[in-house]
């Protein structure tokens, strides 16, 4: 139906008539499903929303979202958008990718970006793999991971993207998880109330070219343990009934987890995303070993710096304030600006 | 004491000195005087290679050329009547491109001997002969200068820089200008150190009065006003002329501009000039490369503004695959391409047209684009307004060629009524477009072949575009082998259905046997060469090509209609082997690949062969 | 019972079936019992498009068809004689390949409601008359596989799996191909699950006992062997070929092999299969993008290694600001295209020819590179050793353009003597090149017009090499005009004067009027075409190039022998437009883009019309 | 002279025979000098060492030196040094670049050397702007740069060079400035120590078109209050006789500046570039404040990681030894691996 869209949206709305095509059982459809349904709480009509993503199997995303949509190119959805998003302040734009398609052939954009701190929300579907070209390793992927481009093992230590964005100047730093629905929503509903740019890495199982990479994280054996979920104000505390907790060794550097018991309650660390110095949710990004045990998740930054497109577009404001005649009267004088002469 | 005046028709004065020593900017003064006297006028400026060598030496030799006429000119001039030298530099480095007999103007305060062995010089070469048959004018610019300044409270340093000031003083006397738009650039220039201002006016008086009362210089010169078109002049460098086409573009279509860009000598000075005019809603990004600058632009297409992307060939050849995606796309983006000579760095700050084949052919699979070049600094405004009003009715990436001869030269510039300029606007879609109440956005306009542009924010129209293959009408992704045939021809069938004017044939007698073809900026050298073979009684025919893809719907038969196609271009034939391949023709190709704008004197000579032996 | 035998002189099979049931390892099984029979082959597998699809669905649908005879053949094979459906989408996906008449072997058990309605077969095609003209035999693949494998003790779904080798036996024994390679490969395959290994050779056997006992099947065909020249063969895809002539270019020029690649479709297996050859000093590394990769091939090749780089389109069209700089620069360097269907993304399974143009033209500035492209999967080897030899002997870019169809595509391979295969050591500079005991990086061999190759490391050869345009002999940065001039010359005249062989004609009678030109993947349609006209007494003669730049110098001569002159492309007419530019042939161009090979048939059709009309 | 370089080098040893030009007064002119006449040290032949730069004024230093070297294109030097470096370990590959080349165009080749470790030392000349192309901000300008390209101001935060460069898991990261020579070849002589990517941000005055950019770093007013010298193993303390010192305030995050005389010298945070935790390094970036007030100079961190190119190597060497056979011998048995039939 052309016009009239009733804002009393319904994750249906936003599903569009593609057939969604992923591998049965990828994570990337619990993905599609937490974002269809959160959507209607933007309260933004679907004509606002924009979906920008490039190429992997993540990038097929815009696809299946009943809003408007780029399935561009390898690597450039962040530049891409950020044209889109400095024109257009009336849209919502949402960047869509991959590991690889974010830090490997994409790495420069997205850091650029992030500096930039453009209104983006970008949503990095990480599996740790080349999933759409069938399974190579990816910037991500742990060292020595033994793939079809790699069979004696990577020899290249992987990025952890928070920190990489951390190190890029990012304003919102976040990290969710393809089985946690409401967890993922939370993390959308505080990127997209961010102006600027939202950087969110999703932990995704690609179930054919590397399975359960996220597994401890998930399996209820050792999930507890694992995993730490990130509450603004709340002491950092997690495992069965918070047997674990995190604390800042005085005088020492970085973060380290300790068991609740043995530690005084006011050293443990309360979480607090509005640190203004980056080094706190930097010593975060790091809590995790390779082996995923001490994982945070949730809001890991979150601060206010004014976004580049909003200062771009105060610039041309002011320099339009200054002039009143219509643009083709101010165009005639720009032309005849500098030395004229007339020949009659 | 007056002085005897002779009248001459044209004069081409070449100012050269170091880096340091102002010589684009009494270039550029002596050129507005000289506009202002409504002589015809072209110029070229010369600057050093990218990186400044220490002061004094050959690579920091910066120079500017300016040939005014009593009639209408095309080009800047091959050799320089006179030269003025500030020091041993620019003498050893310009004197190779000086005719016997010609004027030299020498600084000879500079030519001490440091200054003489920093460019090897072993004799002082206005002593040793060297300057035999030149007709040399010594003139101790600086001294001459620092004294006529010694009362102003100002630096030593400043009194010496006014030397270029002196210098303009007495040319613009000898040859007659207008001084009045100095004096007062002078003022505004140095507004806010009024005894700068009084000093430089006062060292450009000196050199005037100089030239009055010297022995030195026994005749003044005077070239008559050229009968140009009626209306208002101002002069216009290529790249600003670009710019403002770009500005005027967003104007007359209504649209917002965006300009994705990353500084590249010589395109730089483009985003430089529209960085300056947000008033017009012209939004530009620095992007962090090339590839970034072109999706950028992409992306604000999409959202509906005027797209456009400006570099030079390394850039350009970054931009190929995210052109790529903008054919696939079918949206309207501009992509400027100032050509320098490659390849590869090759030397930035020289010119050449070699990036032709990379337009029209460089990028992966049938990914045809619309391709125009503009013939002059000035032209380029028409061609950006051309190159946006093609983008935008066919929503297609247009390339658009110039090189850094058309961005850094100027010429008088007969200032258009804004009001005349082609009407751009464009509708956007707002409703779905087919029976069924549903929005397809690959079906087409069956005039132009273009899709809808369905800008996001409009209710309804919700669709996903990509660059995978596109089923037609609906553009939903299609693997279907008879669907990709068709959008492949259609694709390029979309270019070739693109209006182009017929191509104009200068051919004034009409019988002319031999047709020149030309495109970009051989237009001036190409066409003066013409002028001076039919002065010499040969009939010689000229067609310049604005447009390169789509080629005009006439070119065929204007090609066949000749018994001799001489296709002069600064690369190794690009364009000659479009035209051959197209139109089977024997097109000859001639080629010079040296950095440099050809002259019309070698023109001249390699056209009259063809025509003697057609 | 023992069955009436009839012989064949070719036979084309399509397996098919979903992404999940294993066809391609069937075909490939199938195809390597009928290479041990001597019967010559072609094949070609077709890939789901990019994604997964859900199981059961038209784009989830796989096939691998095979064309085997008694005779050399050139193709896979225009439509099969014989379709195995696996499930109805595979059925509705290749019915329309399928002639009237063709035998159709279909798993009954997969055609549930379930799996109709998911493909959109509102009735059963079984019943419902859609196949009739066909000769349809309806076997219980599945049940008859998971009852055969009942006592074994392997899950449901791995009986459920083995159907595909239940199915390969019954085809095994309809063409009576010999089976102990395939029970061997077994054994092999499930070494560490002997049990998984037992039950697939039983189901193998099952399905061979089936076809012996059914009375569905009443005839049984042989093919004998082709007579083929003697030696050892093997089957091969192009990129596996590709990939051991590049591992052979290392072994016989003594040099280190380094790979750059970033992965695409479909060249990826040519990453994936070098870097399991590192035993022979093979480097790869997986870039961060395709820039960072051509540029650590550079980087590898200017420190004396074999630098290569592999990609697909979109990823060659990102290389071309490095490719410009390694021809600068003149040192070797393999750049591997794999085509694929464009522009943009545009369908990366499928098969096209439309980058030759980005081969010859992409790039800014004068830079020619040399262009080779392969003809059949096996010549990929062939085509490889060459681009390594123009590389290392000229010193300069060479890029070798293959596609989707000879990438996945494989034929029978003579293996060749390793020792007859080129020569291509290389001699490093090792002293100064010019009489006052300097070096002179640009410097050229007269006869290759390559310059020395001084890799870091060389004591007294220190030297620096840029992007920027260099002097001549010295190497040093220039700005001069006439050097630039001669350097642009001379790059060109470099890949001008490579030594490459003549193109041979393929003209049986000599007295033919018509040529067909091809390049590249077209060889074996164009071949078949040929034959089959003149099998119907049509004189028709065909030349194939494998060198695109330069072009083969006696070319202009062929070209000219013949009264018409046609190009099929799979693409819109990119060689054409190169020839017609050269020798103003007017070269017709034959163009089907559809992501697919030429049939035979149709360019038999579209010849059959020309060679009438000339 | 080709054979038998004498290894008793000398800076003059290291001068080319191209002159050198850079505007007067550039600082890139005492970088030149500082790194020619610390070569020697290195005890390497110069025939084996090689200097990759790209585009830009501080990338035609290669011509400058009397080695092996390559100026490539903008952006691509840490990409083609990669591809050298990997092939060949006897080489000493030295990458110069500027703080557009590398962090603007290059940034991704950078950042993924850096997490590959790849055995380069990477030389960043910061001059905080576009010199060769005449004066466009970069990514290292301040917000609200005017440049040529800003006439209103640069509206994008920049990057802090080592933040991002620890941020993309760089294993030595140090800051060094032109006008100290010492320390300047001080920082060399660790960097060309490390195995692995050595980044070095090197400040470097650019007087033509961001002239006295680090002024107060220089400036004897200023410089004693701004500028602090890390050194392995000592306190962190600066100003006159060391009036200000670097301490790591308990429960909270990053680092902080306080007068000696206030604080516990147990407190003074002791410099340890070894620490594996890269938030101490990370933190120590962030110190500085836009006016370069408490801008750290040396080695902020130096630690051991394998090497990229040392792993490929091992992989390589590893794959060698199972295999004795010549290589044409080895090649025939690769060609006719897999099913093979003959006939005759
Ligand atoms: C320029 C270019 N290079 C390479 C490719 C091939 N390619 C497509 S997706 C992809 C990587 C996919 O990995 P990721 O970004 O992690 O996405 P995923 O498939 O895992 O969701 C690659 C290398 C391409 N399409 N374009
Ligand atoms: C592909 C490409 N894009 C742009 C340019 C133009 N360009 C040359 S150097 C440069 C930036 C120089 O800045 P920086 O890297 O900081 O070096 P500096 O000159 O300041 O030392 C640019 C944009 C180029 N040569 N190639
Ligand atoms: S390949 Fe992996 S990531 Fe891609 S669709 Fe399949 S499961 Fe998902
Ligand atoms: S422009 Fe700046 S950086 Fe470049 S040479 Fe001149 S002073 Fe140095
Ligand atoms: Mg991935
Ligand atoms: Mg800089």
């Amino acid at each position: 139906m052309p016009d009239a869209v009733p804002l009393q949206l319904t994750a249906k709305d936003f599903k569009s008539d593609q057939e969604v095509r992923w591998c049965p059982g990828c994570g990337d459809y619990a993905i599609l499903a937490a974002i269809q349904s959160f959507m209607p709480e933007l309260g933004i009509e679907r004509e606002r929303i924009v979906f920008i993503s490039g190429i992997g199997c993540a990038s097929r995303f815009p696809y299946y979202m009943n809003t408007y949509g780029m399935h561009s190119i390898h690597g450039r959805a962040p530049a891409i958008a950020t044209g889109l998003s400095v024109t257009r302040p009336d849209l919502s734009v949402w960047v869509v990718t991959g590991d690889g398609d974010a830090l490997s052939i994409g790495g420069n954009h997205l850091i650029h970006a992030l500096r930039r701190n453009v209104n983006l929300t970008i949503l990095l579907f990480n599996n740790r793999i080349y999933g759409l070209t069938k399974g190579q390793y990816s910037p991500t992927s742990e060292l020595g991971k033994i793939t079809k481009s790699t069979p004696m093992g990577s020899a290249d230590t992987p990025f952890n993207p928070l920190s990489l964005a951390l190190g890029a100047e990012a304003t919102f730093v976040a990290r969710t998880i393809d089985s946690d629905r409401q967890h993922l929503q939370s993390v959308l509903r505080a990127a997209a109330e961010h102006r600027g740019s939202a950087f969110v890495e999703i932990y995704q199982n690609c179930n054919i070219f590397n399975d359960d990479a996220f597994e401890p994280l998930k399996n209820p054996a050792t999930r507890d343990d694992y995993l730490i979920r990130l509450e603004h104000g709340r002491p950092i505390t997690f495992g069965a009934d918070g047997k674990w907790c995190v604390v800042h060794p005085p005088g020492g550097f970085g973060l380290q987890v300790r068991p609740t018991a043995e530690v005084d309650p006011d050293d443990i660390v309360v979480h607090d995303a509005g640190v203004a110095e980056p080094a706190y949710a930097f010593a975060l990004s790091r809590l995790a070993g390779p082996d995923l045990r001490h994982t945070p998740i949730g809001v890991f930054r979150k601060v206010e710096r004014p976004s580049y497109d909003d200062l771009v577009r105060e610039q041309i404001a002011t320099a339009k304030k200054e002039h009143s005649a219509t643009p083709e009267e101010q165009l005639a004088s720009l032309l005849a600006s500098g030395d004229t002469w007339t020949i009659d | 004491m007056t002085k005897q005046v002779r009248q001459l028709d044209r004069v081409v004065i070449r100012f050269a000195g170091d880096s340091g020593d102002g010589m684009q900017l009494t270039g550029d003064r002596f050129t507005s005087e000289t506009a202002q006297l409504g002589n015809d006028i072209s110029t070229l400026p010369n600057f050093p290679a990218e990186i400044r060598a220490p002061a004094g030496t050959l690579p920091g030799v910066s120079s500017f050329q300016v040939h005014f006429a009593d009639t209408d000119i095309l080009t800047p001039g091959d050799a320089p009547n006179v030269l003025v030298a500030m020091n041993p530099a620019a003498l050893k480095a310009n004197l190779p491109d000086l005719p016997r007999g010609a004027d030299i103007i020498v600084n000879t305060d500079e030519f001490t001997k440091r200054n003489l062995s920093k460019v090897g010089y072993t004799d002082n070469p206005l002593t040793d002969g060297t300057l035999s048959g030149y007709s040399v004018h010594e003139v101790a610019l600086t001294s001459m200068t620092v004294k006529a300044l010694a009362d102003f409270n100002i630096s030593k340093k400043e009194a010496e820089r006014a030397k270029n000031m002196f210098a303009l003083g007495l040319l613009s006397w000898l040859y007659s200008r207008p001084y009045e738009s100095t004096l007062a650039f002078l003022e505004k220039k140095f507004a806010s150190r009024p005894e700068l201002a009084a000093a430089n006016i006062a060292a450009f008086k000196a050199g005037w009065n100089f030239g009055e009362t010297t022995e030195d210089f026994a005749v003044r010169y005077e070239v008559a006003p050229a009968s140009l078109p009626r209306g208002r002049y101002r002069n216009v460098t290529g790249n600003t002329a670009l710019a403002l086409g770009i500005v005027a573009a967003g104007v007359r279509s209504g649209l917002p501009v965006f300009l994705g860009a990353y500084p590249i000598t010589p395109a730089s000075d483009i985003l430089h000039e529209l960085s300056r005019h947000k008033r017009f809603g012209v939004v530009t990004v620095q992007a962090e490369d090339e590839i970034a600058a072109v999706g950028a632009a992409l992306g604000a297409s999409y959202g509906g503004a005027l797209g456009v992307t400006t570099s030079s060939g390394p850039g350009v050849a970054l931009k190929s695959e995210t052109i790529s995606l903008a054919v696939a796309l079918e949206l309207p983006l501009v992509v400027i391409d100032v050509q320098r000579a490659g390849p590869s760095t090759g030397m930035p700050t020289k010119t050449e047209q070699a990036d032709l084949n990379l337009a029209l052919f460089g990028r992966h699979g049938e990914a045809p684009v619309a391709v125009v070049a503009a013939r002059s600094p000035s032209d380029c405004f028409d061609t950006a307004l051309e190159a946006a009003r093609i983008a935008l009715t066919y929503r297609t990436p247009v390339v658009l060629l110039t090189d850094g001869y058309l961005a850094n030269g100027s010429e008088p510039w007969l200032l258009p009524d804004v009001d005349q300029l082609p009407d751009l606007r464009v509708e956007f879609a707002t409703r779905p477009n087919s029976d069924d109440g549903r929005f397809l956005p690959y079906l087409r306009d069956p005039q132009t072949l273009a899709r809808p542009w369905a800008v996001p924010g409009t209710p309804g129209l919700e669709h996903r575009i990509g660059g995978l293959e596109k089923a037609d009408r609906t553009g939903e992704i299609s693997y279907d082998p008879a669907n990709h045939d068709l959008m492949v021809r259609t694709r390029a069938a979309r270019i070739e259905a693109i209006k182009v004017p017929d191509v104009e044939v200068d051919d004034p007698t009409g019988d002319a046997r031999v047709l020149v073809l030309g495109w970009g900026s051989t237009y001036g050298p190409i066409g003066a060469a013409c002028r001076r073979l039919r002065s010499h009684g040969h009939a010689v025919a000229h067609a310049h090509l604005r447009h390169l893809n789509p080629l005009p719907a006439n070119l065929g038969d204007v090609l066949r209609r000749y018994d001799k196609v001489v296709v002069p271009e600064v690369n190794l034939g690009q364009l000659a082997a479009v035209v051959r391949a197209r139109y089977l023709v024997d097109a000859l190709s001639y080629n010079q690949v040296r950095g440099l704008p050809f002259t019309a004197a070698e023109l001249e000579a390699m056209l009259e062969e063809v025509v003697k032996n057609a």
